[in-house]
């Protein structure tokens, strides 16, 4: 007998019955299904025990105090430290995203830190008479200067320059004695200071924003003043004449695009409402001529004592303005953007240097910064790998000492800025953290603040070695407050770029550009962002400008168009929202490390399609 | 080469003639699979449907075809229940393009939703609530049914009767056919109905939401009264279609004007009951909701046109037309009527799954647009082609109109004579 | 039902800083967007919207409202509409819960839920190499082709009876706090059992200045927003089309 | 012949059920043996530990599991006994500090949650309940996970959702999914 077609049929179709009364077919479908929830690219979290690490952020100058969730040793979460004296428990987006950073893709792995030495050295060799080799350090105020000031004062030309600040840095604004706030734009509720502290003084004064863009700060604040871009300066005139001699004198209060009634209403608040405060973002003379005729000085605005520093330090290179730094000197730049305070617009750094060959070496997390114009990259570990401490805010009274101490190991290959720095003058950098805090334990005044009681202890009453095991425990140090600061004197401040204010709006640059989310610019975003800037459109996302529509229709761009952004400096590509909220004339564009180049903070401007 | 297939009596084109046909078909479906592929396999951002735009063409697509697929369901209740013997002329046809549409629903949902491995879950977690269990449970078991009512067509093929054992399992579905189409009409009912119910029950989307009786609001009604109506339109659509692509006759003028008058009849009670269901809605249901009606007509492109064309361009004028006897006994009128009848449903569909989803709901919301990826509208073709083919093959090796063969014999001679190469395109 | 987590939310306090939607995101592991993504297509499970009272500059004034999940009292839109039960109310705590392994992604709830509080993951989830070691054990990453939405840190939750149960509290209408609230600089964000007069949100549900969005479709959210501002309270309505272009971002 | 169709039929029916009920179980999981040949019954009977010595519960409630290395080596840093399986153990990992890659037989999916502190404190829930007598067997049997799902094999046995689910419903304290899932 031989098998036909139809047995195999017949076969077939018995085994498909057959099968349906096993356990198989069932089976299959169920396992298929529960493949689904852990097919290959579903990450499995490591399990462990929880454990809670302190730390302070280091990346702005507020250092908030940070509480990380550690799975085993791995920070899984970050928040803020409720009750921390300075910090009260905030803690911005940025921050909350850091313990990403060390995983960022952009993140630089390695550098020719050997070759980049002997560059050096062989380039400081060579500088003339009238030529420096520079460090700049875009955080002024730490450890790590101290050692770039010692370092600095031993080589030969050597000069450490900081970015321009107000009064030399050690002034601070004291918010909760002021009851009303005059601001010229400073992001006072996104960003400025220490967000946690301003949120804590906020209930106590009234907020007027002087400002030509509604920002968070001017949306949220008790009035708004939507004044001209570029016309801060001649509202503070303004306001002074009406505290001199009652009412505006008719130039300025024309140029605020303010009526006269609203400009005297504001200068009677000031005056009849104190403490007043005077703020602005970029330092405008009239306005600290405002403060001192309002006497903000030593009431809201007050002197800060300096961290104490080991006597042996003492012999150290001054603090140099970049600004007031002659052009084309600087031969050898060495530039620590590892933390950043702000984001200096390159073409401010480029005109210092040299015109022949210049030597740029930068300590950079990625190559998103001023790594962009250098010659040698070096890596540099990143929040929350450094080992570094974080300058006093512009709104603590106090002088603080504290440190971002490391929640992750920093992967082989990094850089460290103030051990190769030091390196150059034969420092040993390693352990001047601790050289620091034994000084200020010495010193003996203030208190020690640690996260994991929340309570306060005076340093007298703390052993040298517990102090220090504290403050890398994310532990705090506060001085006492200088009463005799009332008698501090106010250098004035130097004008940074007041020639391009002054100048005459030239014919083919009709707009200003205003940058907003300056803070992403300076600061390394974890890809978490993408929430604040893609996945939804809360924050305007870098190199993203909105333009009111009369404005766009005039440049003949429109809604998510693609468009160029020319101001003297160069261009860019921006994409364009249309937003009716927006001034005329005016084009509010995001920053990124190019559009500052670009912009800076405000600049002329010009947008044509791309 | 395959005439043993064809079944005796009728003349069918020749076989490279066929393949001819099919070809563009074919490749059609092909392409349609190729996108259809990369959906299940890279996952639907492929399409581009997004949050707030959760649903896209396919679901439009479902809603129609399922609509257009009732003729199956409605001409097998007024053939077996109600006793219309002329329809018995176009049954099979019906029962083919049900089955079409009804498989092809289904297929493009099994793309739609981003888990089929789990789609299953729906059967053995079911949630009695909701209006999508309900409809995968009916339309499943309405696929089944209208498999079982397919089968016995398939087995009269010519070939196939030649298998014994086959003859006699077709003979003994054959009894079952009332049975079957008792049930197929209560599930379709359901079904049908619980689709209209799937927008109905959004009380989060008062533009769609609607009042009812018991647990399902009004579109549940709406929605089987319109498919009922638009059915039989289909299948007159697709008969006189056939009919002119094939230059045969196939079914005898009656049947269509028959078709017509069922299908203009209910399609007037619908829009009857479209438009005071529309009145409530706009006087009671959205206000209620806090939603003036007229708000959501100022968003263009969507203004009251769309509502206009949607009761009263595409439903009251074919309604009016079909039911009119000196006009319905015009071809060119009839069928047009059928056709605006079907695009009217679409039109409803349309309606109630995109610009449902296009009108924004919070204060701060804004007007959104959505516009179909290609890897969308090609698994959408492939349902088109798929549906084709089916149609095709079994119009050649299956007889789908039975009076074909005696209206051939009243076709007078020489006709077949005078123009041999027109004989028969398919 | 033993606890009713709500939440209260002061528009007023609300500094759009986004704090909430990185938190959210950190305590959930939601993966940062594909390329791809926009903001329709991405997954904030709390999103802040900008909104404003619809004038131009320089009359125009913004607040910001954060959105996320309104978690729906007994007749939750989405909790009927899914057909596999993938969406529950837990009796227990009033969440609606949402089960990705259960979802098969048919995305019927979505279009059911006026908040768009509902996310579909349309990519698998990814993160940059070595970004998955800091993901959060207590919260299972989901894979693509399900929905998503705010559960009010269930893993916060899970935890908090642990933490009760070991020190031997009752495990029943524990005390937690979800992470954007923990998040919130401002303190804007508040969350408590409205079953509990004195809770915040009990006592903002009685507040005069309290607004919950679009009430009269009868969904009985349990977040209640908060504002002085009178055109803030008009978000609270339908939408009314001549404002509503240029009425917001975010 | 006349019953041949029948025959053949039937020879596929039971050909199916054969393979289905037979061959298949084993087919769908793969085997692993454990790092180390560990004795529950030893670490009971000779060193008198309990449960909750090794298995222990943290401060903040979570259940540690499978204890690390450390706590081991805290007594087999040299060998207390004189079987090769220690002696391996001691060799390969408590020397070059290396965790053993144990695999647990018990281990749920990603997306379960379940607090083993409620279970065993509150609810007095024996550990045999779900993991029967681990604590008294001689040897780890190898660890044998679906090989499409991944899943161990006791999740299929006695401890799947249906089974946790019909124990909550008698006690009446079914809830909901997120009760017991992530």
């Amino acid at each position: 007998m031989n098998t036909t077609r139809r047995d195999l049929f017949k076969f077939v179709g018995g085994s498909v019955v057959g099968a349906l009364f096993t356990p198989a077919p069932w089976r299959l479908v169920t396992d298929t299904a529960l493949w689904s929830e852990n097919w290959p690219g579903i990450p499995r979290p490591a399990r462990g025990e929880i454990r809670t690490k302190f730390t302070h952020c280091a990346l702005c100058p507020a250092g908030c105090a940070v509480r990380a969730r550690c799975v085993g040793d791995q920070p899984v979460a970050l928040a803020g430290v409720p009750g921390h004296p300075l910090s009260h428990g905030a803690l911005c987006a940025i921050g909350l995203t850091a313990h990403h950073l060390p995983y960022h893709p952009s993140r630089l792995k390695q550098g020719p830190a050997g070759e980049a030495a002997q560059a050096v050295s062989a380039a400081i060799s060579k500088c003339g008479p009238a030529q420096h080799a520079a460090v700049l350090d875009l955080r002024p105020g730490r450890t790590a200067s101290w050692t770039y000031r010692r370092a600095m004062a031993s080589v030969k030309h050597g000069l450490y320059l900081a970015p321009p600040s107000p009064f030399g840095g050690s002034v601070a604004f004291d918010l909760h004695q002021a009851k009303t706030v005059l601001s010229f734009g400073a992001p006072l509720l996104d960003g400025w200071g220490t967000p946690g502290n301003v949120i804590a003084a906020r209930e106590n004064f009234r907020l007027i924003q002087a400002e030509p863009l509604e920002s968070r700060t001017a949306s949220l604040a008790d009035l708004w003043l939507p004044i001209r871009p570029g016309a801060e300066e001649a509202l503070a005139q303004a306001i002074a004449n009406v505290l001199a001699d009652g009412k505006p004198r008719s130039p300025f209060a024309a140029q605020t695009g303010l009526t006269e009634q609203q400009i005297t209403s504001v200068a009677e608040e000031l005056a009849h409402n104190g403490p007043a405060l005077v703020l602005d973002g970029g330092q405008i003379p009239a306005v600290m001529e405002l403060n001192r005729r309002l006497g903000s000085l030593g009431r809201t605005i007050v002197a800060r004592r300096e961290t104490p520093v080991p006597e042996s330090w003492k012999k150290a290179a001054p603090v140099t303005n970049l600004a007031s730094v002659p052009d084309g000197s600087i031969r050898v730049l060495l530039i620590d953007e590892s933390v950043m305070d702000a984001y200096l617009p390159w073409s401010m750094i480029e005109r210092k240097l040299v015109p022949d060959d210049p030597l740029v070496v930068t300590f950079a997390w990625s190559r998103q910064g001023y790594a962009r114009h250098a010659q040698y990259v070096l890596p540099a570990a990143v929040y929350p790998e450094i080992f570094d401490d974080i300058p006093p805010a512009i709104d603590s009274v106090a002088a603080v000492f504290r440190i971002a101490a490391p929640l992750v190991e920093p992967p082989a290959g990094m850089v460290n800025p103030s051990e190769f720095i030091g390196g150059l003058a034969g420092l040993p950098a390693a352990d001047a953290l601790r050289q620091r805090a034994d000084a200020i334990h010495q010193a003996g005044r203030g208190t020690l603040f640690t996260c994991a009681g929340a309570k306060s202890v005076p340093v007298k009453e703390v052993k040298p070695d517990d102090f220090w095991k504290a403050l890398n425990e994310g532990g705090c140090w506060l001085d006492a407050v200088d009463e005799s600061g009332a008698g501090h004197r106010f250098l004035w401040p130097a004008n940074a770029d007041d020639e391009k204010r002054s100048s005459a709006p030239p014919e083919d640059l009709p707009l200003v550009a205003i940058t907003c989310e300056t803070r992403a610019a300076a600061a390394p975003l974890s890809p978490l962002m993408s929430k604040l800037y893609q996945e939804s459109n809360l924050r305007l996302a870098a190199n993203h400008a909105a333009l009111n529509p009369a404005t766009a229709r005039a440049c003949g761009v429109g809604e998510g168009a693609r468009a160029i952004l020319r101001t003297h400096c160069g261009s860019a590509q921006i994409e364009v929202s249309l937003d009716s909220g927006v001034p005329p004339g005016v084009v509010k564009v995001a920053a990124g490390p190019g559009i500052m180049d670009l912009c800076g903070a405000s600049a002329r401007a010009q947008v044509v399609p791309a | 080469m395959d005439k043993e297939f064809i079944a005796r009596g009728v003349k069918r084109c020749s076989t490279p003639r066929f393949l001819l046909w099919i070809l563009p078909w074919l490749s059609l479906l092909a392409f349609g699979l190729y996108s259809a592929g990369l959906c299940l396999v890279k996952g639907l951002n492929q399409t581009n449907m997004d949050n707030r735009f959760a649903f896209g063409l396919w679901i439009f697509l479902d809603l129609t075809v399922i609509a257009l697929g009732a003729g199956a369901f409605f001409t097998g209740f007024l053939l077996y229940i109600l006793k219309l013997k002329e329809l018995r002329a176009v049954i099979n046809s019906a029962v083919v393009i049900g089955l079409v549409c009804y498989s092809g629903a289904i297929a493009v949902l099994m793309v739609d939703v981003g888990q089929p491995l789990r789609a299953w879950f729906t059967f053995w977690y079911p949630n009695v609530h909701s209006m999508l269990a309900e409809v995968t449970f009916c339309i499943t078991c309405y696929l089944t049914v209208l498999a079982i009512e397919y089968l016995p067509i398939l087995l009269r093929n010519r070939k196939l009767r030649e298998v014994p054992s086959f003859l006699v399992f077709e003979h003994e579905l054959h009894k079952l056919v009332y049975v079957l189409a008792g049930v197929g009409t209560f599930l379709s009912f359901f079904h049908q109905g619980s689709l209209g119910g799937l927008y109905g029950v959004l009380r989060g989307r008062p533009f769609a939401f609607r009042e009812g009786f018991l647990v399902w609001p009004s579109t549940f009604f709406l929605f089987i009264v319109s498919a009922a109506a638009v059915g039989p339109s289909f299948i007159l659509l697709t008969t006189w279609l056939v009919e002119k692509i094939s230059r045969k006759r196939l079914a005898r003028p009656a049947v269509l004007e028959l078709l017509g008058r069922i299908s203009g009849l209910l399609l007037a009670v619908y829009v009857l009951a479209k438009t005071m269901d529309t009145l409530i809605w706009i006087n009671r249901t959205s206000p209620d909701a806090g939603f003036p009606a007229a708000q959501y007509y100022a968003w263009r492109p969507f203004g009251t046109w769309i509502l206009f064309a949607e009761i009263v361009l595409f439903g009251l004028v074919p309604a009016l037309v079909m039911l009119a006897p000196w006009l319905r006994r015009r071809t060119g009128w009839l069928v047009s009527a059928a056709a605006m009848a079907c695009l009217g449903v679409a039109l409803n569909r349309f309606v109630l799954t995109v610009q449902t989803l296009a009108l924004p709901t919070l204060a701060f919301d804004k007007f959104l647009s959505y516009w179909p990826s290609w890897q969308e509208t090609g698994t959408f073709l492939a349902v088109v082609a798929y549906g084709v083919l089916v149609y095709s093959f079994s119009f050649r090796y299956l007889q789908l109109f039975p009076e074909e063969r005696e209206l051939k014999a009243e076709v007078r001679q020489e006709k077949e004579e005078e123009l041999p190469a027109m004989a028969g395109r398919y | 039902m033993i606890a009713r987590y709500g939440m209260t939310i002061d528009v007023d306090r609300c500094t759009g800083c986004g704090a909430c939607m990185v938190a959210c995101a950190v305590e959930n592991n939601v993966p940062p967007a594909h390329q791809g993504a926009n903001d329709r297509k991405g997954i904030t499970w709390i999103r802040v919207f900008q909104v404003n009272n619809g004038q131009d500059y320089p009359n125009r004034r913004s607040a910001f409202v954060p959105v996320l999940c309104q978690q729906c009292g007994k007749d939750a839109p989405c909790a009927s509409v899914c057909p596999q039960q993938a969406v529950e109310i837990d009796p227990a705590t009033g969440i609606v819960g949402q089960m990705p392994e259960r979802c098969l992604g048919c995305r019927y709830c979505m279009a059911a839920c006026p908040y768009h509080a509902r996310y579909f993951n349309w990519w698998d989830p990814a993160w940059p190499a070595g970004m998955e070691k800091t993901l959060n054990p207590d919260v299972a990453p989901r894979m693509r082709g399900v929905v998503e939405k705010c559960n009010f840190c269930h893993g916060r939750w899970h935890a908090a009876i642990e933490r009760a149960a070991a020190n031997g509290r009752s495990i029943q209408a524990v005390d937690y706090v979800p992470a954007c609230v923990e998040a919130c600089p401002t303190g804007a964000i508040q969350f408590g059992d409205l079953n509990r007069p004195e809770s915040a949100p009990a006592r903002a549900a009685r507040n005069g200045n309290s607004f919950r969005l679009l009430e009269k479709i009868g969904t009985d959210p349990k977040i209640y927003y908060r504002s002085t501002k009178d055109w803030v309270h008009r978000i609270s309505s339908a939408p009314a089309p001549g404002l509503g272009k240029e009425r917001s971002r975010g | 012949m006349k019953h041949r169709g029948k025959i053949v039929f039937l020879a596929g029916v039971l050909a199916a059920l054969g393979a289905g009920w037979i061959g298949f179980p084993y087919a769908i999981y793969q085997s692993r043996p454990q790092p180390v040949n560990f004795s529950h019954k030893v670490h009971a009977d000779k060193a008198g530990s309990k449960c909750e010595d090794c298995h222990a519960f943290r401060e903040d409630g979570s259940f540690a599991g499978v204890p690390s290395l450390d706590q081991c080596a805290g007594c087999h840093a040299a060998a207390m006994g004189s079987t090769v399986a220690e002696k391996n153990f001691i060799d390969q990992y408590v020397r070059p500090q290396r965790q053993p890659p144990w695999a647990v037989y018990a281990r749920q999916p990603e997306n379960v949650y379940f607090s083993h502190i409620t279970h065993v404190k509150l609810a007095q829930v024996k550990c045999e309940r779900c993991h029967g007598d681990e604590g008294s067997t001689d040897t780890l049997r190898p660890y044998r996970q679906d090989r499409i799902s991944g899943y161990s094999r006791d999740v299929w046995r006695g401890m799947k959702m249906d089974d946790c689910v019909a124990c909550h419903r008698r006690q009446g304290l079914e809830f909901s999914c997120l009760e017991c899932h992530k």
